[in-house]
């Protein structure tokens, strides 16, 4: 993800796994649709969201202010590029 | 004085209290014994872990727990791995078989036989019968309880217009758990 | 009298003891429930709520137990029997309307799904700690009557006999469930309307102008009943007062009033009291306990036979009044009483008052929860059988 | 046993008797109210209503909780009930669905009901539970000394409030209606004929129905804040007083000896729960369903 | 003890981080509320509200009641207090008036703040009290299976309503309102951004603040009225709601699945009951009365 | 520490019990309380609320006991000594609040002026028959300390008392006073504030990072305190809970947090009974009481000297925890206890428990109203003498 | 009262001495002013009304309707008299 | 170990509680003695009857009820046929002489005597302060007290502003009770 080749979009998102209950909420409410499930269940037996379409996302976080169980939370790779160059 | 003791265990939502309650009903009301079951949610009940205790006897129960099966009925890996330190030696395991991987994790003497009830269920249009399917496993596997006992606590429990489809789960696992036990 | 065949679900049932307790009450005639949920016993108004409609009757959700306690005693005097429903942090807020029932000879049937506290504590644990509270948990001097069913009959069959003796008595008669008990589902068998004895509220027969609200006679202490809307122009109050239901406050009248009040049950006690004993005759031993505990306690009582110890099981199957007469009789003969309970030690301090020193009282007790394992009521008899 | 308020030797002479005394416990009489309490005025007004209703009286029942007004229930001739503080309304709704047949008052103090019983008086409004609650407002907690109650204004001492009430208060018709009271009035002592006849529709209509009263408590508010008397209270009523039937509920605030609105504000109809309870099962259930209290009344 | 909450190799890398995590206990996530109960996102938007008001949060604190949302308070990472059942206003009311330092919230379910807690809810608002309420309106007792509350609606089925909901709830803007709340607003878990903007207006304000947040209870709520799951609520509320600030809090009434009013109904200022205690006593007292609270913040 | 002089009314009253106990509390630093008014306590804030203004701090009448028995436990968490005046009505309403403030260890002092039951009873007769529901009342198994001031001097002395233990023990701690207590006026003596002994909370010293809000040590099992808005974002809860306050809802979680907190009292009991002995040595017989009835049953032991009786005195300053080993002590040499009470036998219950049948235990009762006639205490003692 | 001579207005009033407390609800509010306080205490101590202007009293009961004691009501003597009548 | 009881009676809005603790003030407070005061209103407090019980001793006092006064002070003749029975043998009364009227209902070896409070108090220009001349004729005849300490007890517990007016009750009282003591 840090990759450069591998930003597509203007932003992306990052997923606790473990935490997600599969609501869909951030499926559902991503503006540009680019969430999707992963066919995988996580240890808790649910689906959990993926980036399916990369190229789609803007980094708006709102996939980040819907999450009921704060799993997911997208961010824009000029936000990421300068956190990462603060540290 | 014989005495059967068995734990019940899933995800809340898999009908896991209906799956005991089914089998302690068909011995207390059909089959001519006595039957107890005891349903334990988490702290929290909801969505998380769920089990049932069945105790059946030909006795009165007195100590209604059930601390250390003769059988398991399982159906979430979670269940596997909290209930099988607490099986008898020389118990019996049915486990849901995609949804629980034994992995060579069950101790020495037991048997442990898996049946894909949810891919029954599926194949028979609802998922959500998947438990009635793992009840006839069990009394398919174990004859503890007369197959009419276990239909009529069947017909007794399950939503009136469900009977047909809940029956044919019912069977499908009773076969299913015939063929293995042999 | 018998059962309204209505209300009886005649029949074999798998069900659990909250569904069992709400089929007693049904049977024993109960058509009015004002509830608050409250985890473990809202399923037996959930089905009352469920049931009702089709048997003639109301339920309703008050919002909150405060209303609960009280709208139940209102019905109780437009002339229901009634049912008041709750656990422990309900329970905690309906102590003013017990005292309200108390001294208004309200008849009602109060049940305690006792789950595991203090305070939010547990919720779904169960317990036996609010033993003493229904004893003396509201201001003032009281009594109530106390059952503890150990199973889902039992669950059915005791909340007829609290009905019954609501009525008989007219004090607030307490079914004290535990989580387990509400929980645990078995057989229950609920026979023919035909078979259940039923005691009617105790109408007078008298006519209006004859009539007090309170008159009893030195041969029953009980008084006689009307309901609102019947012509008596009635007055209830929680006052002290006088036969004829108004105020009369002077210490002769208090000490006329609760002498009566108090008598009722601590001068009747000995027809109350139900102690189900096994082999408690010889025995070294004797285990004292009451509702899912004595389910245990039996068990344990039969292991430790089984390793030769003379061990025998008194259960209260009616907790208040306590027994203390019994105990007294049986402290004659055992050596040691044992008493597991699901709290830290309550009903073990009337056994102790109880037997005064003629033998040892060994408390066994549990912080709540789950029921004790069996080893810990082995090992205190085995312990005391030394 | 010869009562105070037995028939005097005139009285017997002509047949005549105080016209209020059928309503009333004869032998509780002497009541417990002060020198000018408005209690009993209202009690009075009340006793008027229940004669002009032409209702059986066996079929109305009053319930009271604890206060100097809830002493009401143990003077009228009904079936009363004086039950515990702030719980009147909760004991009338069980009373009331016991026994459906029963026209079921509740008579009480304003602390008590919309203090302690706040809760109970919101949820049996917005339930349209079929009661008329009759509030004798004294803006203050008589039978305890007089405390500050959420009915006192702005401004008057009260022993808990010694330097003066800096609360806020409720403007109470307001807070009946927004819950959803199907009748609701104020009147004062001042207006004995207009309560009567509010508390005479009130015990002909159905469902919940609340009606202030406002009364002077000589003892503990009046004097106390050198208002005078009773009598002093109720002409500052008299004089204070408008008359606005159907005004908006939220302008009848009130403020310390400031001007009134009196009146019947709200008058409509919606079911009680009973009756939505009975439409409801009817339609879910069917025939099998039996309409409850259908053999009463 | 490695948490599940806890950075991962990614976010390591790039010194990213959930930005909500601040404001909650790492330690307690999982909750346990089910999947897609709405009450996790109105915490998620609460999170944002807190960082958005640039407030110290050591001077937040959360009180909750008992129930699904009565949990909230276990997970904020404030000083929090998870009380008893209904009683969080009047908990939060003594904590507030003993450190008036403190910004307190209220954060619980509609059965708690408006059935058993509804006598606090009214009297805390006519004080104006300076607190913020938070009201998680899921239409039902979450905590206890799903029973009805005096917020369900006409029409679907609950546990202690069987065959369907008849009696009436409650329009809870207009009470709030009606009792003098100085803040009143409502939004959905649709409406997350909106939210957490009237969340931060509220810890902003002061006096009585109460904010309604409708959110789905997929599994006692919807899914038993074949609703579907939380996400399919959420769409409801994004398809039948319409923004009208300032609308009047009577006509914001809700019913079964139909049309919602959004928005914020109010806003205005009245003293609170801090204040107007110093302000009167300091009239009354004069130089000898220390403002209360004054050496604070 | 010592008092802080701004609440401290230095010099010689003529007040009744009620005013004393504020006096008292102010004394002690109490600086919020939220009231509901009811006879006979209402003076108590009354004065307080009168006095408040001026010694910086807050007066709220709430709108019912429920709210003002947790609108002060919220106080408590916002830094300030607080204290809860009601009596047995209002006491039956704060049930539920009393196990909160148990479980999450709540320093507060709880006034319970006695007024005669049950329910309302007779509001302005005195009583002492909420004894057993302070110690029983909510549900749940829990502690409490209670005090019995017999006069108004005792009434300041033992409120401050009551703060200290309170601060101490982190338990609810009761004054129970009776309507004569309350209304009775007698000479008070206020020191001046530097005499007068006051308990610092025990505020933690750690900083946030270190600090858990339920963390105690073998030697101490009392927690330290923060207030909120400190920075140590703590969390309290109902439930059953860890070191760190947090939700841990198992067994032996459970058996850890509440056998401390019971522990705390019971391990304790030693360091908190307070009993007055008077020609206790060498008594036949010996009058146990409490409150007001010590000083009745005082002049009843006086008289019985005077008639050559050997009686001895033990009166309750502190009721609960009992002093059972005391009381044990005594029935080594004492034949017979006479327990008069002004209730139908609460305590008595208590002495017969303890001195477990090694003497005579004589109930002396009273339906309340009133004190007892002094001669009816005589005629127990002589009767017990003979 | 009942003698025709004493008959001076349209009708009269009767108090019960002993319950009245003394207000002065009855004599305030009596629109033509014909009640005035005995100067006579009772046993509880208070001054009680008494018909002072006789011929003023109509019998309108308006005293009847105020007095918080029930201690007073009024009449006219039309209905004084049918109910002599029907006795 | 001498000891006092008093028991003052009257009607609600009398002042009579006032008088009473203005007696056990100067008793306890600047008298040097101990005293203690109890309160009793009927079970309904307003209006009705009220009455004070004083014990005044030079020993602390045990039990604080009046069962048998020494002194009556009575300011209406309700209190008057409630209290007289109660009194000691050769007790002493002391009465308001409008209010109260004896009328040969006194027992044998009874002291009484009257004083018109009232009247006194209307000349002084405040009916209200009629219990302050009562402290002070039972201060005057009694001798019980310095009348110092009953000027102090009054300074203590009148409103402020009413200082004066009270002083000259409790002398106008006090004088009368000496005269009459003689
Ligand atoms: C549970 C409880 N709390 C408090 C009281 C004390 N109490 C009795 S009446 C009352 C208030 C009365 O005020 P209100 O209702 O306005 O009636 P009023 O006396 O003014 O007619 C109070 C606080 C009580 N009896 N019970
Ligand atoms: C005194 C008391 N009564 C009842 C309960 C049971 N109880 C716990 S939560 C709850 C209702 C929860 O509903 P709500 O406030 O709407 O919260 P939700 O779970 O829906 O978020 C009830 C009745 C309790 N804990 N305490
Ligand atoms: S950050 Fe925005 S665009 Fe990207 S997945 Fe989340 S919601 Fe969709
Ligand atoms: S919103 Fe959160 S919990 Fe729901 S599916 Fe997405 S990541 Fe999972
Ligand atoms: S105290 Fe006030 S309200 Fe109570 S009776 Fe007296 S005047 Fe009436
Ligand atoms: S029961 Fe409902 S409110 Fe509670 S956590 Fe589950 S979805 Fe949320
Ligand atoms: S009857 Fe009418 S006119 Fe006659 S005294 Fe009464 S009020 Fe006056
Ligand atoms: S209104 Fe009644 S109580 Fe008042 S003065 Fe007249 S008669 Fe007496
Ligand atoms: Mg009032
Ligand atoms: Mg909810």
């Amino acid at each position: 993800m840090s990759d450069d080749q591998q930003r597509k979009g203007r932003g992306t998102v990052f997923v606790k796994e473990e935490v997600c209950k599969g609501c869909s909420y951030c499926i559902d409410f991503c503006p540009t649709h680019a969430l999707e499930f992963a066919r995988e269940f996580n240890a808790k037996g649910y689906h959990y969201p993926v980036l399916g379409r990369p190229d789609d996302c803007t980094g708006c976080d709102n996939c980040g202010l819907y999450c009921p169980d704060f799993a997911i939370y997208g961010a824009r790779w000029k936000d990421i590029d300068e956190k990462k160059k603060a540290k | 004085m014989a005495k059967t003791e068995i734990r019940v265990g899933g995800l809340g939502g898999q009908g896991v209290i209906l799956c005991g309650s089914i089998i302690g009903k068909a011995a207390a009301i059909h089959g001519g014994k006595h039957a107890t079951l005891i349903q334990a949610f988490g702290p929290e009940a909801r969505g998380s872990a769920c089990s049932a205790q069945v105790t059946v006897s030909d006795d009165v129960i007195g100590y209604p727990y059930v601390k250390n099966p003769d059988i398991l009925v399982l159906m979430s890996q979670d269940a596997f791995n909290q209930f099988i330190p607490q099986l008898k030696p020389g118990g019996m395991v049915l486990y849901e078989a995609e949804l629980v991987k034994p992995d060579g994790k069950l101790p020495e003497g037991v048997r442990a036989m898996g049946v894909p009830a949810t891919r029954f269920a599926e194949e028979l249009g609802r998922r959500l019968v998947l438990n009635i399917v793992m009840v006839g496993f069990f009394a398919g596997v174990t004859g503890l309880l007369p197959f009419e006992a276990v239909e009529k606590a069947v017909l007794d429990s399950v939503p009136r217009g469900t009977e047909e489809l809940n029956l044919k789960a019912l069977k499908k696992g009773y076969d299913f758990g015939r063929e293995q036990a042999v | 009298m018998h059962a309204d065949p209505k209300g009886v679900l005649t029949g074999v049932h798998f069900i659990d003891g909250d569904h069992a307790a709400c089929e007693g009450a049904l049977a024993a005639g109960c058509r009015f429930v004002a509830g608050y949920p409250i985890t473990p016993s809202t399923e037996i108004v959930e089905r009352f709520a469920h049931r009702i409609p089709k048997v003639g009757g109301v339920f309703i959700q008050m919002e909150d137990e405060l209303a609960a306690s009280i709208a139940i005693q209102g019905a109780v005097w437009g002339g229901q029997k009634v049912m008041n429903v709750t656990s422990g942090p309900g329970l905690s807020l309906m102590m003013e309307h017990l005292g309200y029932a108390f001294i208004t000879e309200t008849p009602c049937v109060w049940i305690d799904v006792q789950r595991c506290g203090p305070s939010t504590g547990m919720p779904t644990g169960p317990a036996q700690h609010d033993m003493m509270q229904v004893k003396w948990g509201s201001h003032g001097d009281f009594q109530i009557i106390a059952l503890c069913p150990n199973s889902p009959q039992e669950c059915f069959d005791f909340t007829i006999r609290a009905f019954n003796m609501a009525e008989t008595w007219r004090v607030p008669v307490f079914l004290m469930m535990d989580e387990v008990v509400g929980h645990m589902t078995e057989r229950v068998d609920i026979p023919e309307a035909s078979e259940i004895e039923v005691v009617e509220r105790k109408w007078t027969k008298k006519k209006p102008g004859e009539y007090k609200v309170y008159e009893t006679t030195p041969e029953d202490p009980v008084p006689e009943m009307v309901k609102a809307g019947d012509g008596y122009r009635i007055h209830v109050t929680g006052l002290t007062h006088n036969e004829k239901g108004y105020p009369d406050m002077t210490v002769p009248n208090q000490e006329r009033m609760l002498g009566r009040l108090i008598g009722k049950i601590t001068q009747n006690a000995h027809k109350l009291v139900d102690v189900r004993e096994d082999g408690v005759e010889g025995a070294d031993v004797v285990v004292v306990s009451y509702g899912i505990t004595s389910r245990v306690a039996m068990a344990a009582v039969e292991q430790a036979r089984a390793k030769g110890a003379k061990v025998g099981s008194a259960r209260l199957v009616i907790a208040w009044p306590f027994p203390a007469e019994r105990m007294k009789e049986i402290a004659r003969t055992a050596k040691v009483f044992v008493v597991p309970e699901m709290n830290m030690g309550q009903m073990v301090q009337e056994v102790e008052r109880a037997v005064a020193g003629a033998a040892k009282v060994v408390s066994v007790p549990h912080a709540g929860g789950s029921v004790h394992e069996v080893d810990t009521i082995l090992n205190a008899i085995m312990e005391a059988a030394r | 046993m010869s009562l105070l308020m037995d028939q005097s030797a005139e009285e017997l002479e002509c047949g005549m008797d105080n016209p209020v005394l059928p309503f009333l416990r004869k032998d509780r009489i002497p009541h417990i109210w002060c020198p000018g309490c408005g209690i009993g005025t209202t009690v009075n007004s009340f006793c008027r209503a229940l004669g002009d209703s032409g209702m059986d009286l066996d079929k109305i029942a009053i319930v009271s909780g604890i206060g100097c007004t809830g002493r009401t229930a143990g003077y009228l001739n009904l079936d009363s009930f004086h039950t515990t503080h702030g719980r009147a309304i909760p004991f009338a709704t069980g009373l009331k669905l016991a026994n459906p047949d029963l026209k079921v008052v509740v008579y009480s103090g304003d602390g008590d009901l919309t203090a302690i019983g706040g809760n109970h008086f919101m949820h049996a409004a917005r339930r349209n539970m079929d009661i008329m609650v009759v509030c004798i407002n004294n803006f203050t907690y008589g039978m305890t000394g007089g405390q500050v109650a959420p009915t006192t204004p702005l401004g008057p001492t009260q022993t808990t409030m010694p330097f003066g009430n800096f609360e806020s208060s409720f403007n109470l018709p307001f807070l009946a209606d927004a819950c959803g009271a199907v009748y609701v009035a104020r009147w004062t002592v001042y207006h004995v004929r207009q309560l009567a006849k509010a508390m005479k529709e009130g015990l002909q209509k159905k469902g919940f129905v609340f009606i202030e009263a406002m009364a002077p408590c000589p003892t503990l508010y009046s004097r106390r804040n050198r208002l005078g008397d009773g009598v002093d209270q109720v002409k500052y009523f008299k004089e204070r007083s408008t008359i606005k039937n159907g005004v908006d509920t939220k302008d009848v605030g009130l403020t310390y000896q400031g001007d009134i609105v009196v009146g019947k504000f709200v008058d409509r109809d919606r079911p009680t729960w009973m009756d939505s309870m009975n439409d409801h099962f009817g339609k879910v259930l069917g025939d099998k369903y039996e309409t409850y209290g259908a053999h009463h009344g």
